[in-house]
């Protein structure tokens, strides 16, 4: 080890020379201080205190800091022989190799599945709701509106007649908060749903879901949004969210599965190599 | 790499400088070594032990501030007695309490977790500290000065956030704003300092195979703790500087009758204020990071995710300041984009909090000491957590805001949060630091009465908050609803002062009487448990070289290392 | 502590003496709880509707997250020194499980995030109605200027009607429009039940609106730290019918008849002969001072020292022998009045109603 | 000792190397200074043009070209005097470092004889 620490001999060890120009100059400069608020001589005495203090420092560190050479501490004074027996790991669960894991839960679908589906679902979702919007209240914008209510207070007060017209932050809105929320819910429905009992895929995510998040979004609509609250059909609601459950659930669990890389390195995932060379086990 | 330190005892050659007359442990001795050691590891614990004085001087004070607020129309303490007190109080408990107690566990145990000999600039850290140490003197000479004792000299009164223009000339004369903007500034100094030097540390001196992905998590959130000195200190420093500029030489920055702007010295103190929020909760995180898998005998769960979740804390925290601003009258728009940021917050904060809990998850806990307040903090910290998204929403806000839901907010952050860590940590490695374990029964007496006691005082403020009690009041009158949460709240200091003072006992008694600890009492993974307790000058007599996050379970482990996995 | 007497008649006094008071002043019910969970005007009900859902998304993370905590504290703590021979398995991390419960609080944040962003535009930027009452409110160092626009004024244009001091009048369900200044230092206006807080700022303007749906005397505080007597810098908001509101603006923009008892021409001569007119402001005279409140109407008002007494003979008395006293740190120096001209001057300041 | 004796896995042998400490603390501290100073620079930026009496700034300063010139130019001596530490060349630092030094005193000297003028 010597050769990569050069403060290092064979029994003692450089270490900087203890000194006491720091606190001096410390001192010197909290005097500065306290001279603002009591007299401006105190002051004149630290920064004298200071300088001295700083002028020594500089004669430690110029041209090469000081070290002194202190001794290693007597053998029997060192640290103990760490005990190698260690104790046994538990196994994972019988039948299982080993006993470390980085956990999976059945298939890994890749995130883009997640993402296409979100988006894919977003559509077929758009396209429902905007079919009632069309064929029940006779306006394509109304649902689009109505979404765009939660966030926006310009529409959440507006009228009926105002709701069924065309508003152009209503769509930026709504597009947003539609697109956001369903990338979202198809990026869950990749980690999520191989956690959930097998075979049973896609009643999860297209039928339990939809109704768990339609019952929360009911029960709390009054809060959410009062105007929401107001127009909402819940048939047509969860038809549509039934209907992206669907959509999203299909094209994720038709994704082929890929391998994890949670086991790789932060610098490798990251996309940069850090100093040391990859070693994949 | 053969070594024969062993057989070369007698050699010793003795070229420390001897200062003659002055035997090993005589009193003139160690306070000569206190000040002129450059060593990180006393420096540590000077800093955590002023840090710990400090802390009951303050302490106190709230003490005090909860006496005069038991009943309605108290007079126990006068109007001006009192708004000193609190803002000596929130001062004394940030500045030279939870920043010195934090840099003083980084002191001690950053160059030893990666494997180095001392710090990068040792004097500078000896400056750092000195700065910090004698501003702290500064701020409480604020008593002595001035119309002195009589009148409880001309110490600060202008809440520790000090909002113009009540610091102006027209409405703080004499010198107690002074008090509070020097002392500030000279511990800046001290702080950016220690920030720089642990960085740098951090940076180059890591010992042979500790890379960035491999460094305990402890050291990583110091090394985003300290970024975030750096970049926050500063703004105030030079707002203080401003400030400074406005009371000695007729400038008007934050005067406002003479052009000035007082929103401007808010956005200004909020872009530091905030960030030092995460200064002062991130190093809880980072002894949550340590002790947590130890005594769950699990290794961090999602090690890569808990770095991103700091980074991203950090970074988002230098975008929300004005969230502390939501009823200053700022548009709806900045509102809403300041109540967005602060929501985001939440995210990686979550992940924090659930992969603690994964890690928790399978394992074996241990419910020893630093465990019990480790799973505290988890609970309190959430409670904080969730409170602290109330306040996100702005609206929400505006009734919340200097309410004493705010102050119940706070102190779940900063005691339930981070003060809870630093008794984690103290409990933890002391052993290390002494070479003797703190007593079990006099740490359960301090658990228990503390939590108990912090529990009442606190939680019952959330409520008079939501009954409209707004803070700094130092007197109510009766009938608004708010006696009886005032009286609660006041009870249960009394069960903190007593788990402080078992604390405190414990500290000294463990001292002399502690079991013996041995190297590795906790059989723990990081490298400062490789080294002797307390660890010797230079650390390690030979620099180690790791392979893996837990170098240690690769020595008791050798058929089984962790580099072979990760 | 040596003043727990002094106290104790204090609580009491304050007790006792409120209540009736109220009473024989305001036939509004007294509201002095207030308590934001129990909103009675619009901007407040919007608050408090996002502020239930918020409490309730944080509930039920609180619910989950303290069960899971509780579930592996109690599930996974160790059995003792023969457990703890065998080390766990070494789970490293779950990719999955992360992300998961990475989505999830995003999830949850866009939801809070839609709510917040729309309740902060309909508060902040609601539309003055045409028939609003517009108010001024000014915070000095411990007392609340108020002025009241003059009808007829155009929106925009500011012409004062009258003043008064630490206690607003409104009616009720219509909108008042509140302008905030700020004399000197940061205030900042609270009353809980009718809205969140507002900042008062010296050198900017700020906006804030109520509309109450309920009569009744409504307590406020100064909300930002002031200074030495920030927890008595009380409001009080007396949302009244129409018709009574009417009334009362009518009776504050007439000066009060001039004292006809002895003792109270007497005062009002102590009154002026003394600085008091420097600072106040009593409608009718010569009195025009702006520093201290306006005292046109001060028998009228429920307390005195913006809150920190009730408005009666006793606490006047008090008062003019040395504010101090009641008020330690008030702006307003001790007048060294003797006893006569003490009890003069309160008898003249009871006839300005 | 321990760490030497354990099994090294494959490809550790590379040279261990870290950034040096001297660039390091120096890129922290030109951090906290740009810190610092953006502060300086908003106030300056929000303040322009909104005093409230004359004399305006524009009618009482000159730009101090001295003053400027040494500020900027001590940056300079400093890096030849550091060229000369490197090298170990003590004589060449003193003088360098010495020049940079009352460059550094002159900016400073002036500032504050600024400030006089201005404030009295």
């Amino acid at each position: 080890m010597s050769q990569d620490d050069p403060h290092a001999h064979n029994d003692a060890v450089d270490l900087p020379t203890p000194t006491a120009w720091p606190i001096i100059t410390a001192f010197g400069l909290t005097l500065v201080f306290f001279g603002l608020v009591t007299n401006l001589f105190v002051s004149l005495i630290g920064s004298l205190c200071a300088l001295v203090g700083a002028i020594g420092w500089f004669t430690d560190v110029f041209p090469h800091p000081k070290h002194e050479t202190v001794p290693y501490v007597p053998v029997d004074e060192r640290v103990k022989e760490i005990c190698r027996e260690g104790r046994e790991v538990t196994h994972l669960n019988p039948g299982e190799e080993g006993h470390r894991e980085h956990v999976v839960f059945g298939a890994v679908h890749p995130y883009s599945a997640g993402v296409m589906g979100g988006l894919a679902g977003a559509v077929v979702m758009a396209i429902v709701a905007c079919a009632w919007g069309l064929l029940a209240q006779g306006s394509i914008w109304l649902p689009i509106n109505l979404l765009a209510a939660v966030g926006d207070p310009g529409l959440a007060n507006a009228s009926m007649e105002v709701m069924k017209q065309f508003s152009f932050v209503g769509l930026i809105v709504a597009v947003i908060v539609h697109l956001t929320t369903s990338v979202l819910v198809g990026l869950l429905y990749t980690v999520l749903l191989p956690m959930l009992p097998a075979k049973r895929e896609w009643i999860w995510g297209g039928i339990v879901t939809p109704i768990i998040w339609s019952a929360l979004i009911w029960s709390t609509i009054r809060f959410i949004s009062p105007t929401l609250a107001e127009h909402v059909n819940w048939m047509a609601f969860v038809a549509s969210q039934i209907v992206f459950g669907l959509v999203c659930g299909f094209i994720v669990y038709r994704s082929t599965n890929v391998a994890t890389q949670q086991t790789w390195s932060v610098s490798r995932r990251l996309g940069v190599e850090a100093q040391r060379p990859n070693k994949k086990s | 790499m053969a070594h024969g330190p062993t057989t070369a005892s007698e050699e010793y050659i003795e070229v420390a400088p001897s200062r003659p007359g002055q035997e090993k442990g005589s009193f003139t001795r160690i306070i000569q070594e206190l000040v002129f050691t450059v060593d990180h590891k006393k420096l540590g614990l000077m800093y955590i032990g002023s840090g710990l004085f400090f802390f009951v001087i303050a302490g106190l004070m709230a003490t005090l501030i909860r006496i005069q607020l038991a009943i309605p129309n108290n007079h126990f303490l006068e109007p001006d007695v009192f708004n000193r007190f609190f803002t000596m109080h929130g001062t004394a408990m940030v500045f030279i309490v939870g920043m010195p107690i934090i840099f003083g566990f980084a002191n001690y145990l950053v160059p030893i977790m990666i494997g180095a000999r001392d710090m990068a600039y040792p004097r500078m850290n000896a400056f750092g500290f000195w700065m910090f140490f004698f501003s702290g003197f500064l701020l409480y000479a604020s008593y002595f000065a001035g119309p002195g004792l009589y009148n409880a000299g001309s110490a600060p009164d202008v809440g520790w956030f000090a909002y113009s223009p009540l610091t102006s000339r027209a409405f703080s004369r004499g010198h107690s704003s002074d008090y509070w903007t020097l002392a500030l500034f000279s511990g800046g100094i001290g702080s950016i300092a220690t920030a720089i030097n642990l960085i740098v540390t951090t940076v180059s001196l890591r010992c042979k195979g500790m890379t960035l992905g491999r460094m305990p998590l402890f050291v990583w959130t110091f090394l985003v703790v300290a970024f975030l000195v750096i970049i926050a200190m500063p703004p105030l420093a030079a707002c203080q500087i401003m400030l400074l500029l406005d009371r000695y030489l007729g400038a008007a920055f934050f005067d406002t009758q003479n052009g000035g702007s007082a929103i401007l010295w808010q956005h200004f103190f909020w872009i530091f204020g905030h960030p030092e929020v995460y200064i002062l909760i991130l190093p809880g995180f980072a002894i949550m990071n340590e002790i947590v898998p130890v005594f769950s005998r699990k290794p961090i769960f999602g090690y890569p995710i808990m770095v991103a979740a700091n980074l991203m804390i950090a970074f988002i925290s230098l975008g929300v300041w004005a969230h502390h601003m939501f009823t200053v009258g700022m548009s709806s728009v900045g509102n809403a984009f300041f109540a967005i940021t602060t929501m985001l917050v939440a995210v990686p904060t979550g992940i924090k909090i659930f992969n603690w809990l994964g890690t928790m998850h399978g394992g074996k806990i241990r419910m020893e000491l630093p465990m019990l307040f480790c799973i505290m903090f988890l609970f309190q910290f959430l409670i904080a957590g969730l409170t602290g998204i109330m306040l996100a929403v702005a609206p929400f806000d505006w009734q919340l805001s200097d309410s004493y839901f705010v102050v119940a907010h706070f102190h779940y952050v900063l005691i339930g949060g981070l003060l809870f860590t630093i008794f984690a940590g103290i409990y933890y490695w002391y052993p290390k630091a002494f070479g003797r374990m703190l007593d079990n029964k006099l740490g359960h007496l301090h658990f228990w009465l503390f939590t108990i006691g912090f529990h009442v005082t606190f939680f019952p403020q959330h409520i008079s908050g939501f009954l409209g009690m707004p803070r700094r009041y130092y007197t109510y009158d009766a009938g608004r609803g708010w006696d009886l949460w005032n009286m609660i709240s006041t009870i249960g200091v009394i069960f903190q002062a007593a788990g402080i003072f078992f604390f405190v006992l414990n500290l000294i008694w463990s001292y002399w009487k502690g079991r013996k600890a041995g190297d590795d009492p906790w059989d723990a993974w990081t490298l400062e448990w490789a080294t002797t307790s307390p660890p010797p000058d230079y650390n390690f007599e030979h620099l180690p070289v790791v392979h893996s996050r837990r170098p240690l379970w690769d020595l008791k482990h050798p058929d089984d290392p962790d580099w072979k996995y990760e | 502590m040596g003043t727990g007497k002094l106290r104790l008649s204090k609580t009491l006094a304050a007790l006792a003496l409120m209540a009736p008071l109220a009473a024989a002043q305001a036939d509004e019910p007294l509201r002095p709880i207030a308590n934001m969970f129990d909103p009675l005007s619009k901007p407040a009900e919007m608050i408090h509707d996002s502020a239930i859902i918020t409490l309730i998304i944080c509930t039920v993370i609180f619910l989950i997250v303290t069960g899971m905590l509780v579930y592996v504290c109690v599930k996974f703590r160790s059995r003792g020194a023969i457990d703890e021979r065998k080390e766990p398995p070494q789970i490293y991390g779950s990719s999955q499980i992360e992300l998961a419960w990475t989505i999830i609080p995003i999830i949850i944040t866009v939801v809070l995030i839609l709510i917040t962003t729309r309740t902060i535009g309909e508060i902040q930027d609601h539309a003055v109605p045409a028939n609003a009452v517009h108010i001024r409110v000014i915070g000095h160092q411990w007392w609340w200027e108020i002025h009241y626009q003059k009808p007829g004024a155009k929106p925009g244009e500011w012409i004062t009607d009258f003043t008064t001091a630490n206690e607003i009048h409104v009616p009720v369900n219509v909108h008042t429009e509140i302008t905030l200044e700020s004399a000197d230092v940061l205030h900042s206006f609270w009353v809980a039940q009718l809205n969140g807080k507002t900042d008062l700022i010296p050198g900017l303007k700020n906006h804030t609106w109520i509309e109450p749906r309920t009569t009744g005397v409504f307590f406020g505080n100064c909300a930002e730290y002031c200074g030495t007597q920030h927890a008595n810098m009380q409001l009080k908001v007396f949302v009244q019918t129409p018709g009574d509101f009417a009334a009362w603006k009518i009776a504050q923009a007439t000066p009060a008849p001039a004292p006809a008892a002895a003792e109270a021409i007497a005062g009002k001569q102590v009154f002026f002969a003394n600085s008091c007119v420097n600072c106040h402001k009593v409608d009718g005279t010569t009195a025009i001072g702006v520093f201290g409140p306006d005292l046109s109407r001060l028998a009228t008002r429920m307390t005195i020292g913006a809150g920190v007494a009730a408005n009666n003979q006793e606490n006047l008395r008090a008062w003019m022998r040395d504010p101090s006293h009641l008020k330690p740190g008030v702006l307003m120096p001790n007048m060294q009045l003797t006893e006569t001209e003490v009890d003069q001057v309160v008898a003249f300041l009871q006839t300005l109603k | 000792m321990e760490f030497i004796n354990q099994p090294v896995p494959e490809g550790e042998e590379a040279p261990w190397r870290l950034p040096s400490t001297r660039k390091a603390g120096m890129i922290c501290l030109i951090l906290t200074e740009s810190a610092l100073f953006s502060i300086f620079v908003v106030a300056f930026v929000f303040y322009m043009g909104k005093s409230l009496n004359p004399p305006y700034p524009s009618q009482i300063m000159e730009p101090p070209w001295l003053a400027s010139a040494s500020l900027i130019g001590s940056s300079f001596t400093i890096m030849i005097a550091e060229w000369f530490l490197k090298r170990n060349r003590t004589f060449g630092f003193n003088i360098w470092w010495i020049i940079t030094v009352l460059m550094g005193a002159y900016f400073l000297g002036f500032t504050a004889y600024e400030w006089h003028d201005l404030i009295y």
